[in-house]
Parts: structure tokens; C-alpha cells; sequence
């Protein structure tokens, strides 16, 4: 949040609202990407690894998401300011996630129960 | 008076769609994109209690969840999530059209887009309906056959009702909108020029699939290799 | 106070620019709306003030003197809930906030007018609902609805009590987002960040709370009315649910609502302070980034409301100093305040006085809050009338304060009228002496034992309370006393003038009350804040 | 601290070991705070007054405090020194809490369950009691809780202490009472109409008088023996063993159980606590023993909280061993056949109740 983004102020008009046209060509690569992870992960989930299962679906599920984020959403051609506000978003939710499982997986470290 | 400020004289924008308060067109969509991305953010918010609840319990109970998530139909769960993927690209091309100007294939894509999405949710209620038949609702008639830890699986199912019902939610809402931005872009509202409402939608649609990106593995891919489930 | 320049001629203004229900109910003015907002704020005030009434006279007696116990417990509840989803979350912000900030960053609007006003709405539309349940009989949770007494167990009306504030809550968020991309996109021409009021560096902190933090009391409360609706169990122990999960995400909220609460305050006492002692606030880049530091750091500390919950030792360690790091931003606003009144040229008038309770009041609550955070001392205290206390001393005296402060500062400039001054500095000191009478007792209340939400009490605190309550008295004359002047002199105050306090800032460079449009031509701005400096001359445009 | 005329007192007793240490924290707090609080206050009314103007001063002084430079130096001092005593303050109270959450490990052991709106106690002799709780002077206490319905909180401000009491699970707090005399008990956290009304009374009765109390007591014996009655009456016995090196492989053994670490089907380990066993008796299919088969059935609904807390008695009366839970552990402990340990023996035994040690 520096100053630079304090809007410009001469420059009026009413050109090309989108400053930068994402090529089609990146929406379909992505999309294939999306749609191989989607059964990858589908078909992974029935190897059994154990405790990485989880970890390999949400490993997965971020990759596509982020594929989302960066290319249908455009951020990663976005402002700054966007890209801020994204990450923020993200990171209150893992303070939501981390915190609250923090207490839950050390609830029984003292050994004495309700402590 | 003590006065720290020079005023000055400004040109106003002179576009159709520039709101009076705006100085600029540039500025006006600047801002409804900025607002865009904070409401976003308020709804990973929204459904970040849910996710901590899924969590929370999954961490308790990972029997019980285990035996649960197999109650649900992998293969039906991964067509439909490919489903939800088709319309999000045919929504990024309808946004591309808008920006160069391509009315008519902007009206078939969103059309598309409308098509898929109503063909996820009937596969969504088909598989409500399925529950249903199973008794696999939390409250009085609930039953999980041949789970494991059956006392707790009502704590799954609430959390898959609760999870995909929310997303399911913001889909029908996004159908409703859909129906009003193809009317609009029939009528030839949206151009080069000013498309704000299409691309602002866009970002909503991809932000709702987002969110099923991550219910899919949660709650359809628990412990699906088949050990250990009695 | 300085000789207003003659009064403008009546021109158009926001409030006279149209007549009519309509004009006012269908306005996307920020100004009027703030003025909707004004009122239906103040009106949940004394509703809950009425409430407080209630309690201070049921305990006034060890036995109880007005009601049953079920009754009782409606009346707290009905207090916290209004006090604090329906007046103070949106007292400053909504209002002040509301017709400040596009005028203080040179705008002519909010971002998004239209929303605003959608805000307001929605507001009054989750107040129905919250007052269809007052008058069908309450609901007796406390504000906090911890489960399983409120799915399970409570008598009340949880489900439309939760619905209430579920839908508050997205007047909230509204507000919030349009005052990010508002002070992210709209400010005039030169006016950096740096170069913003304290009072929006404090608004927009407050706004990122509102963003972040009230999505999750809304999702935490639709599945509080699910599971009571349904008896589907996402807290509820019979299905192995856990009841302490859902405090987590109440307090996630609600601890970080704490500072939506105070931080507006701060930002008026910023502008207050400064105002009156006719000099930059010492430390102007120290304050602003306090608050940005209170509203991250504040999102950090929820589980200090869990201390004896049965949550784990080890999260309560770090919830505990972590309490300590997020007061130390409050700690260097108190010391920068006071250090901008040395040398200061100190003018007391009524905004001032609130201003100076403000510290001294929010300064003692605060300091009670180390007592909350300090782990050994909560579980004592915590659940006791120490906490009452505690809370009462912030958001009575520091937010209300705070708030009176900002009402009586920028009065003029909202309806061009002075307030008579003798009234308004005897009601802050009446407000001042009865706050202490009615809340410094309950701290030695809360350390002698006495359990918080008690409808009747063992007779040996029966001295204190006496107290309290008489405090409680003269606190609600003193409340009555600038309702009444304040109506008094919309009509008959002497005309203001666009800057009788001799203050900086853009909202005073433009008529009072503002027109429409807020400025004739959009300002440029080419200085600092605050720049009180000897070579006006040169600036002036 | 603070007295009236008549001689009453506006500070509470203080009747705990941990009490004087939440005196002593408590007036360190209040030394700050009245020092920060009047330090403010003194500045910010000399400051108005020495500095008062009646008019908006024409060409008013900008003056930092120290010049240039001065104000960092201020601001890095008021960071600095709130954040140093608030860190004493931090430490002092974590080590007290810390204190707090850990009951000696010879503690006297005692039974709330929490229920709108009363608190039942259970003595491990046998002794049951509503709103009252008699316990002896200088003794260790460790309340073992758990709640009927909603969140409740026993608290006791003689004592400075206090936990809450949820429905589900198990919650402890012990204290060990230093003076004679009768005490509240208060519910401290919101639970209904009769919230205020969920209040009693803690007897600290000298040894002799507690012993007198206690032989006066109900004649139902022990709770460990009404939790074996218990046993016996819903069937457990019929399939777990509780001897010694008794093992049908078709339950678990439970002799010997209680404080060992169990292993679990496909999930982490877990310590045979009050916690566990109580959910396996209501939720036995929540964690199957590695090597079972999950074949018991649930009481849930058929025991009150109260009778489970006498069979969690009666499964702690087996004793620990250093074994596996299952079989073996020869000779590890000596008791005779099925009969459980009397109360008394097993408060006297060191090994009683395992010393809670943080992983
Ligand atoms: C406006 C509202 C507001 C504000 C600003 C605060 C501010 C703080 N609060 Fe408070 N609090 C509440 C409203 C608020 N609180 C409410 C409503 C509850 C109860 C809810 C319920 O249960 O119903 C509560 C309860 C509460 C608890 C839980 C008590 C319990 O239930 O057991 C705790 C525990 O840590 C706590 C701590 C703090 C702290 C550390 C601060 C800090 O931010 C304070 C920082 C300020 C200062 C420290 C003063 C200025 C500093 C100096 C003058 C310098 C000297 C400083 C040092 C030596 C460090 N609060
Ligand atoms: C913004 C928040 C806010 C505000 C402003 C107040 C203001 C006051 N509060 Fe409140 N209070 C809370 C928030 C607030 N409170 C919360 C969150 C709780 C916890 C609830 C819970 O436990 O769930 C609480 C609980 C609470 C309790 C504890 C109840 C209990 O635990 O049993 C008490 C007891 O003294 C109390 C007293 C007061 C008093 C005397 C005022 C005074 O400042 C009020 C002064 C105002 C007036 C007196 C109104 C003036 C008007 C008139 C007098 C005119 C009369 C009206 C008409 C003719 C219409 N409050
Ligand atoms: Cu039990 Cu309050
Ligand atoms: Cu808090």
C-alpha cells in the first residue's frame, strides 16, 4: 500500500478497458492442466499412501487452484494491490486453519485431561 | 483561513458508463475490480469456518470420516468436477470475448457457461437425492451402512451437506446472474470499452470453483484404496 | 474558539438539496446516509441503554429486585447483543466514518453509493429481526451463544436472534469494502498515504477487520441456526462435536471486533487532539501504523477468551503473549497522544474533554486487559465482574467517549450549527464522574469473585453494586443531556461557519454542511497532514 | 486490602497454596497499572493546564519534544519498556497457570459432574454430595469434571481458581486448601435460568473432622466398588478380562490399563486417560484396540455421567502397569484376583496416578 497507487489523475478516457488481453491460448493450456489433475488426483487417491494421501490431494488441489487464480482470474497479470489482497485473504485463512488446529493437536500434550 | 490545499481545475470523464462521482472512467473500474477482489476475500473468509470445522473434525475422527467419504461416489464427483472446469474456461473465453468486442461469441459462451453450471448442480441434486434414498442425512432417520465409528459420520455428512450446499448456493446464485448478463449482452451492453459486470462475474464463477477444487479432495477422496474399512 | 466568518448564505446543501421521505430513503448521498445511519444508531443506543437500566436496578438488591432470573438473563443479553452488533460496531464508522472519509480524501462519494446504501438497509433489516425477538419474549444465550446452551438448551429465540446479526453482519462487510477501495482508489490528486488524517489510516484498519473477521461470525452463526434448526451436531457433544470449536470461531470474530470497536475511536481522538492543541501529532507515522499493527496483530489473540475453555495449556501460552505484543500499538498511541499536547497550544473545548477521558478511561482499561491476558490472573478473573469491568472501561469509556468526542467535533460541519458549549462540557464531566462511579467498583467486585451473568448475588457485594448502580444513574442523565441539545440546536445552535475549530484537514476546507457534490472543484493537495504552519498565506489557492 | 466501617472485607480470602501467588501477581499488576494509569493522567492534566489557550493560537508552534531525531529515540523507549513489564507479566502468570494445570501427582481424588443447575460430587470413598464439598486442610484435591448438559465452571475465589465443565469430555482442577473455613463455590460461566443459582459451598475441614465426616458417609462403599457393581451389571466383565495376565483376545484386558499407551487401529497411539476410557465405553467403535475386533457394543444412553465416572474409577482402581495394555506385564503389579485396591491403598501408592509428563 505506498503511495504509488494513488490513482493517476489526468489521464481520462475511454480506450481499452482491459490493459492486458490474456491469449486464448494460455486459457486452454490450462484447462487441459486442470482437467489431468482433476483425474490424477482422482486416481491417486485409491493408491494407499498412508498419511500423504491427504497431503498429495491438497498438493494437487492448490496447483489447480493457483492455475485458477494466475490465469483465469488474471492476477498474475494484476496489479500489485490485487495481488495483496489475495494474499492477505489467503493468509487469514491459514491463521483461521493454523492457529485453531494448533490447539486441537495439543490438547493432550499434558497428559491431564481438559488441559 | 490556513489553507494546505491548491485546488485546481479537472476535466470530467465523459463516458457513458462513468458514474458522477468517478473522475474517470479508468478509475471507476479500477475501483468495482479492487471491490470485486475484496469481496472474495470475504467469502474465502466465509467459508474458511467450514473448512476449520472439516479439519477440526477430520483430525478427531479420522475413522469415521474415512468410512464416510467412501459413502460418496468418486467417479460421479470427478465427472462433475470436470464439468465445473469446462464451464470455467468457457467463462474465461466469454470474458475474452467481452474484451474484443465479440458480442455473439460472448452470448454463446456465457450460454455455455449457464448450460454447465445447471448440469453440475442437477448431478449435485442427483446426488442429494441419493442420500436421501440412503437414510445418509444427519437427524432422526440417519443411518451409515457399514461405516466404521458410525456414533460420529453424522459430523461428516453435516459438513458435506453444509460444504457443498453453501457452494451450491453461490452456484444458483451465479445461474441467476448469468441469466441477466446474457440478456444484457444480447442487448449489446458490453464492449471493449466497459465490460466491468463480465469480468467481475468471471472472477465470482472462477472464485466458486475454486472452492470445489478443494471440496473435491476433501470430501470425496478420504482413505479411497480400500484398506482397512470394515 | 475562533470567530466564525459570517455565515454562508443558506445555499444548497446535501440535507436541504432535496425534500421528501424519498429523497432521504432512496439518497445515495454518504452524507444523508450517514445521517440514517445517526439515527437509528442512536436509537439502538438507548435501547440498550434502557437495558442496562434494567440490570443496574435488578442489582441494585442481593435478591434481585425486578426480575426472575430467565427474564434477567434475557435483559444482559439483549444489552450485549444490542450494545454491540447494533450500536457500537457501527457507531463511528457508520457514521462518522460514513461522512467523513470521502470528504477528508477529497472524494465526492464512497466508492460505491449504491452499496452504502444497500448497507443501511440491511442494517435496519437485521435490527427487525433482532427487535422481533425483543418482543417476542428475548433469548437468553449472552452475546457470545455458546454452544450446546444455545442449540440445545436455551428458551429463547436463537434462530432469529442469529439471523439478526447474520445478516448485520454483511452491512459490516459492505461498509468495509467500500471504504478499502474508497481510500485505495478516490483520494484527491496528492494526497498520499502519508498524507491521510489519522482518522482514515484508523477507518481503514478498522475496514480490513470488518473484511477479514465478519465472514466468519456469519458462517459460525448460520451453523449455530442450522444446527439448532436441523439438531444436525456441528458442536454438539452427542455427536462428538466440539463445543470449544465453536468458541474458537466466535472469538475469531469477536476479539478482532473489539478493535472495530476502538479504532475509530482512536482515529477521532487523533483528529481531536490535534485539532486542539493546534499541532502535527507527535508521531503521526507511529500512530498510523499502530492501527494497521492492532488490526493484524489483533486477529492473533482470540484464544485469550479461552483461557479455562479446556483448550490446550499450550495454545493459552501463546494466546497470552501474544495479548501482550497487540496491546503494545495502544501503548504507543496513549504515549504519542499525550506527548503531542506538550507545548501544544490546549483549547478545552467539549471534543477535547471527551478526547482527555478517552485516554484516561481507554488507558485503564487497557491496563485491565493486561490483567485478562496475564494467564495465572484470568483464571481467577475471567468470567467475574472484572471482565465487565474491563469492557465497559474500553468501550464506554473509550469508543463511546470516543464517539461523543467525534459527534460534538464534527457537529458543525454536519449541520452548521454550534451546540451550546456550557451544557455540553457539564454533560462530559457528568458522563465522566458517573462512568467511574458505575464501573471502577466492579473491578474490585471481579477480584472478590463475583461470577458475571448472575441474576442474584451472595450479600456481600451488595455495597459495591449499590454503587455501581447509583453511578449507573447519573451516567444515563449524563447521556440524556447531549441528546437533548444536540436536537436543541439543530435549529437554534449559532451558524459554524466551514471551520470554526481552526482545523486542518479537507473536510473543513468546504461549507458546512457540505454541499452535495462535497467540494465545488475537486481539491488538490500539495502538504502533510496537519499542517499547522505559519506561512498560510502562501498556500492559499 | 480494601475495608469498610463495619468490617467488611472487599478483597476475598485467601485460602490456597496458589492463592498467595495470585495475590502477589495481582498487586504487581495493579502497582503497574496505577503507575501507567497516573503517570497518564498527571501529563495529560498538566499538560492542559499548563499549555491551556482560550483562543486558536494565530500562528501556532509545531514543537517536537527533543527536536529532530528526538521522537524516534521516545518512541523506541515507550515501545520498549511496556513491552519488557509486560513480558514479566507474561512469564509470572504462564508459570502460575502452569502450576495450575498440573495436579501433584499424589492429589486426593474427587468427582464433579455439573448438571443444570447443581454440581454432584462423588467422593472416591464413596461419599456423594450436592452443591457441598467437604475436603481436608493441606491436602492436595484434584476434581475430576464433566458436565450433563451445558458448559459450567467451578469456581472457587478462595482458591483463585476455576475450570470450565463441558458436556463430552473430561476437565481437571486441583487446589490444596490451606485454611479452615467454608467457601463458595460459584458456576462461572453462563448455563441457564439458574445460572445464579448454581452456587455451593467447599467445607475445608481439618484431617480428623474430614475422617469423622467421611465415616459418616453413605454405606454404597467405595466408588471404585460401585463402579465394579456397575461393571458387573451391564455385562463388561463377561468379556473383558481384569486380572492378571488373563487374556481371551477377544476384549481387551483392562487390569492394569489405566495411564499405559494404547495402540489403535490405523490411527496415532493414545494414553489411556479418564477421557479414553470414557469414550470407548460410549463410542467403542471410535478407537479399536490394534488387534481387536470392533465388536462391543455402545452405552450410550444406558449409563449417566455419573455412573461413568465410577466405572473410569473402577478401571484406575486396576491400576497402571508399565505393559502393554493387552496382555503380559508378569507380575508387574500385585493385586488380588479381580478385587480392586481399596480407595485408601491407592491414594497411598506412588504410582497411583501416572505423573503427567509433557511430550
Ligand atoms: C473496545 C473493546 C476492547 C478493547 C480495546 C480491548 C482491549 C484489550 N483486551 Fe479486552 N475485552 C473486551 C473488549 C475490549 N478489549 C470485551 C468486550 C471482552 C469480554 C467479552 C465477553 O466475554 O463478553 C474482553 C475480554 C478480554 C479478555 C478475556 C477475559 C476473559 O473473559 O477471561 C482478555 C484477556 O486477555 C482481554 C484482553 C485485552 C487486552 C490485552 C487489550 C489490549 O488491546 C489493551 C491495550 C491497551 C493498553 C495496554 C493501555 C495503554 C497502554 C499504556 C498506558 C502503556 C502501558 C502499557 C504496558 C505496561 C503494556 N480482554
Ligand atoms: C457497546 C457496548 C456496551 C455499552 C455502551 C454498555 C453500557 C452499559 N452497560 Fe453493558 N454490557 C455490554 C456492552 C455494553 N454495555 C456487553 C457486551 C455485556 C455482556 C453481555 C453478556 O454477558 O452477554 C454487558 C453487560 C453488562 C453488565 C453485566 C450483566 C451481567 O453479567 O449480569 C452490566 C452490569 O452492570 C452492564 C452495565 C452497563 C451500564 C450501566 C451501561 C451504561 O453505560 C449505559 C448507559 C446508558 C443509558 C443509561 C441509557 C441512557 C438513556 C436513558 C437513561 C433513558 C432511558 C431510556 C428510555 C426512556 C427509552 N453491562
Ligand atoms: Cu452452571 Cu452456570
Ligand atoms: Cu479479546
Amino acid at each position: 500500500m505506498a503511495a504509488h497507487d494513488a490513482h493517476g489523475h489526468s489521464e481520462v478516457g475511454a480506450h481499452t478497458q482491459e490493459a492486458h488481453i490474456v491469449p486464448k491460448r494460455v486459457y486452454f493450456l490450462v484447462f487441459i492442466a486442470l482437467i489431468i489433475l482433476t483425474w490424477v488426483t482422482a486416481l491417486v487417491s485409491r493408491i494407499d499412501m498412508g498419511p500423504w494421501n491427504i497431503f498429495v490431494a491438497l498438493f494437487i488441489a492448490i496447483i489447480k487452484a493457483s492455475l485458477v487464480v494466475f490465469f483465469f482470474m488474471h492476477v498474475w497479470y494484476g496489479t500489485r494491490l490485487t495481488k495483496m489482497i489475495v494474499a492477505s485473504g489467503l493468509f487469514w485463512l491459514i491463521l483461521l486453519l493454523f492457529i485453531t488446529m494448533a490447539d486441537l493437536w495439543t490438547r493432550n500434550w499434558m497428559g491431564v485431561p481438559g488441559r | 483561513m490556513d489553507s494546505n490545499i491548491v485546488v485546481a481545475e479537472h476535466a470530467q470523464a465523459a463516458h457513458r458508463a462513468v458514474r458522477h462521482h468517478f473522475e474517470s472512467a479508468e478509475q471507476q473500474r479500477d475501483a468495482s475490480t479492487v471491490g470485486m477482489w475484496v469481496f472474495l476475500v470475504t467469502e474465502i473468509m466465509f467459508f474458511g469456518g467450514l473448512f476449520l470445522a472439516y479439519f477440526a473434525y477430520r483430525h478427531a475422527y479420522p475413522t469415521a470420516f474415512a468410512s464416510a467419504s467412501n459413502k460418496t461416489d468418486l467417479w460421479i464427483g470427478a465427472a462433475n468436477t470436470t464439468v465445473l472446469i469446462c464451464s470455467s474456461l468457457t467463462m474465461a473465453l466469454a470474458v475474452h470475448c467481452a474484451a474484443t468486442s465479440k458480442r455473439m461469441l460472448l452470448v454463446v459462451f456465457l450460454c455455455l457457461t449457464l448450460v454447465l453450471g445447471s448440469v453440475f448442480l442437477g448431478v449435485k441434486g442427483y446426488q442429494y437425492h441419493d442420500k436421501w434414498v440412503h437414510h445418509e442425512i444427519p437427524g432422526q432417520n440417519f443411518h451409515c451402512e457399514g461405516c466404521a465409528d458410525a456414533t460420529h459420520t453424522p459430523l461428516f455428512f453435516s459438513l458435506y451437506f453444509g460444504m457443498t450446499g453453501l457452494h451450491a448456493t453461490h452456484m444458483i446464485v451465479g445461474v441467476g446472474i448469468l441469466l441477466v448478463l446474457i440478456f444484457q449482452s444480447w442487448q449489446g451492453r458490453f464492449d471493449a470499452a466497459w465490460h466491468t459486470p463480465i469480468e467481475n462475474f468471471g472472477l465470482y464463477w472462477h472464485f466458486v470453483d475454486i472452492i470445489w477444487i478443494f471440496l473435491f479432495p476433501l470430501l470425496y477422496l478420504i482413505d479411497r484404496s480400500g484398506k482397512g474399512l470394515s | 474558539m475562533i470567530t466564525a466568518p459570517p455565515p454562508v448564505e443558506v445555499e444548497k446543501n446535501y440535507i436541504n438539496a432535496e425534500h421528501g421521505l424519498k429523497s432521504w430513503l432512496l439518497t445515495q448521498d454518504h452524507k444523508l446516509i450517514a445521517l440514517l445511519y445517526l439515527i437509528s444508531v442512536t436509537a439502538f443506543f438507548f435501547i440498550g441503554g434502557l437495558f442496562a437500566v434494567f440490570i443496574r436496578l435488578q442489582l441494585a438488591t442481593p435478591t434481585g429486585a425486578m426480575f426472575d432470573s430467565n427474564t434477567y438473563n434475557k435483559v444482559f443479553t439483549m444489552h450485549g447483543i444490542i450494545m454491540v452488533f447494533f450500536f457500537l460496531i457501527p457507531s463511528i464508522p457508520a457514521t462518522l466514518g460514513n461522512f467523513l472519509i470521502p470528504l477528508m480524501v477529497g472524494a465526492k462519494d464512497l466508492a460505491f453509493p449504491r452499496i452504502n446504501l444497500l448497507s443501511w438497509y440491511i442494517y435496519i433489516a437485521g435490527g427487525l429481526f433482532t427487535l422481533w425477538v425483543l418482543f417476542n419474549g428475548g433469548v437468553d444465550t449472552g452475546w457470545t451463544f455458546y454452544t450446546p446452551f444455545s442449540s440445545s438448551y436455551s428458551n429463547g429465540y436463537v434462530i432469529a436472534a442469529g439471523l439478526g446479526i447474520f445478516i448485520n453482519g454483511f452491512s459490516s462487510i459492505l461498509t468495509g469494502l467500500n471504504f478499502i477501495v474508497t481510500i485505495h482508489r478516490m483520494r484527491a490528486p496528492g494526497l498520499t498515504w502519508f498524507r491521510l488524517p489519522l482518522f482514515v489510516w484508523a477507518h481503514y484498519a478498522t475496514s480490513v477487520i470488518m473484511i477479514l473477521g465478519t465472514p466468519v461470525i456469519a458462517v459460525t452463526l448460520f451453523l449455530l441456526v442450522l444446527e439448532r434448526g436441523l439438531h444436525i451436531g456441528f458442536f454438539d457433544p452427542a455427536y462428538g462435536g466440539d463445543p470449544v470449536l465453536f468458541q474458537h470461531l466466535f472469538w475469531f470474530y469477536s476479539h478482532p471486533a473489539v478493535y472495530i470497536m476502538i479504532l475509530p475511536s482512536m482515529g477521532v481522538v487523533s483528529e481531536v487532539i490535534s485539532t486542539f492543541c493546534s499541532k502535527k501529532p507527535f508521531g503521526y507515522t507511529f500512530i498510523a501504523f499502530s492501527s494497521v499493527a492492532i488490526a493484524v496483530f489483533g486477529f492473533l489473540v482470540w484464544g485469550h477468551h479461552l483461557f479455562v475453555s479446556s483448550q490446550s495449556v499450550y495454545a493459552g501460552m501463546v494466546f497470552s503473549v501474544l495479548s501482550y505484543i497487540v496491546a503494545i500499538p495502544s501503548a504507543i498511541k496513549v504515549f504519542n497522544w499525550t506527548a503531542t499536547m506538550y507545548k501544544g497550544s490546549v483549547r478545552l473545548t467539549t471534543p477535547m474533554l471527551y478526547s482527555l477521558g478517552f485516554i484516561g478511561l481507554f488507558t485503564i482499561g487497557g491496563l485491565t486487559g493486561l490483567f485478562l491476558a496475564c494467564l495465572g490472573m484470568d483464571v481467577h478473573l475471567t468470567d467475574t465482574y472484572f471482565v465487565i469491568a474491563h469492557f465497559h472501561y474500553v468501550m464506554v469509556g473509550g469508543a463511546i467517549m470516543g464517539y461523543l468526542a467525534g459527534v460534538h467535533f464534527w457537529w458543525p460541519k454536519m449541520f452548521g450549527r454550534m451546540y451550546p458549549e456550557g451544557w455540553s462540557k457539564l454533560s462530559a464531566v457528568i458522563i465522566f464522574v458517573g462512568f467511574n462511579l458505575t464501573f471502577f467498583p466492579q473491578f474490585i467486585l471481579g477480584y472478590m469473585g463475583m461470577p458475571r451473568r448472575y441474576a442474584a448475588y451472595p450479600a456481600e457485594f451488595q455495597v459495591l453494586n449499590v454503587l455501581s448502580s447509583a453511578g449507573a444513574s447519573i451516567l444515563g442523565l449524563g447521556y440524556l443531556i447531549p441528546f437533548v441539545y444536540l436536537i436543541w440546536s439543530l435549529k437554534y445552535g449559532k451558524p459554524a461557519g466551514p471551520n470554526p475549530w481552526g482545523a486542518t484537514g479537507l473536510e473543513w476546507q468546504t461549507a458546512s454542511p457540505p454541499p452535495t457534490e462535497n467540494f465545488e472543484i475537486t481539491p488538490v493537495v500539495t502538504t502533510e497532514a496537519y499542517e499547522y504552519s505559519t506561512e498560510e498565506v502562501v498556500h492559499v489557492g | 486490602m480494601f475495608f469498610t466501617p463495619k468490617g467488611l472485607s472487599f478483597f476475598p480470602e485467601s485460602a490456597s497454596t496458589i492463592a498467595s501467588h495470585v495475590d502477589a501477581l495481582y498487586a504487581f499488576l495493579v502497582l503497574t497499572s496505577a503507575f501507567f494509569s497516573l503517570l497518564i493522567a498527571f501529563l495529560v492534566v498538566f499538560f492542559a493546564i499548563k499549555y491551556r489557550k482560550r483562543e486558536a493560537p494565530q500562528l501556532p508552534p509545531d514543537t517536537n519534544i527533543a527536536g529532530h531525531g528526538g521522537g524516534l529515540i521516545l518512541e523506541i523507549v515507550w515501545t520498549v519498556i511496556p513491552l519488557g513489564l509486560s513480558m514479566i507479566m507474561f512469564v509470572w502468570g504462564a508459570s502460575i497457570f502452569f502450576t495450575e494445570s498440573r495436579p501433584p501427582a499424589d492429589s486426593m481424588e474427587i468427582y464433579v459432574t455439573g448438571k443444570q443447575w447443581m454440581w454432584k460430587i462423588q467422593h472416591m470413598e464413596g461419599a456423594r454430595e450436592i452443591n457441598e464439598l467437604h475436603i481436608p486442610v493441606n491436602r492436595d484435591i484434584r476434581l475430576t469434571m464433566t458436565s450433563e448438559d451445558v458448559i459450567h465452571d467451578f469456581f472457587v475465589p478462595a482458591f483463585r481458581t476455576k475450570a470450565d465443565v463441558l458436556p463430552g469430555k473430561y476437565t481437571t482442577e486441583w487446589f490444596r486448601p490451606t485454611k479452615v473455613g467454608q467457601y463458595h463455590i460459584f458456576c462461572a460461566e453462563y448455563c441457564g435460568t439458574k445460572h445464579s443459582g448454581m452456587i455451593g459451598t467447599v467445607f475445608v475441614m481439618d484431617q480428623n473432622d474430614y475422617d469423622a465426616w467421611l465415616a459418616a458417609g453413605s454405606g454404597e462403599g467405595s466408588m471404585a466398588e460401585q463402579g465394579q457393581a456397575l461393571f458387573n451389571q451391564l455385562g463388561c466383565g463377561n468379556c473383558h478380562p481384569s486380572v492378571v495376565n488373563n487374556n481371551n483376545g477377544r476384549c481387551p484386558n483392562l487390569h492394569g490399563l489405566f495411564g499405559t499407551t494404547v495402540d489403535i487401529k490405523d490411527q496415532p497411539s493414545v494414553r489411556a486417560d479418564e477421557s479414553y476410557i470414557r469414550e470407548s465405553i460410549l463410542y467403542p467403535d471410535a478407537k479399536i484396540v490394534a488387534g481387536y475386533e470392533n465388536i462391543m457394543p455402545t452405552f450410550k444412553g444406558l449409563i449417566s455421567e455419573e455412573g461413568l465416572l465410577k466405572l473410569v474409577e473402577y478401571i484406575k482402581s486396576l491400576g497402571p502397569t508399565s505393559g502393554t495394555p493387552t496382555g503380559a506385564a508378569p507380575g508387574a503389579v500385585q493385586t488380588t484376583g479381580s478385587e480392586p485396591q481399596t480407595p485408601q491403598q491407592r491414594r497411598m501408592s506412588p504410582q497411583a496416578v501416572q505423573p503427567p509428563t509433557a511430550r
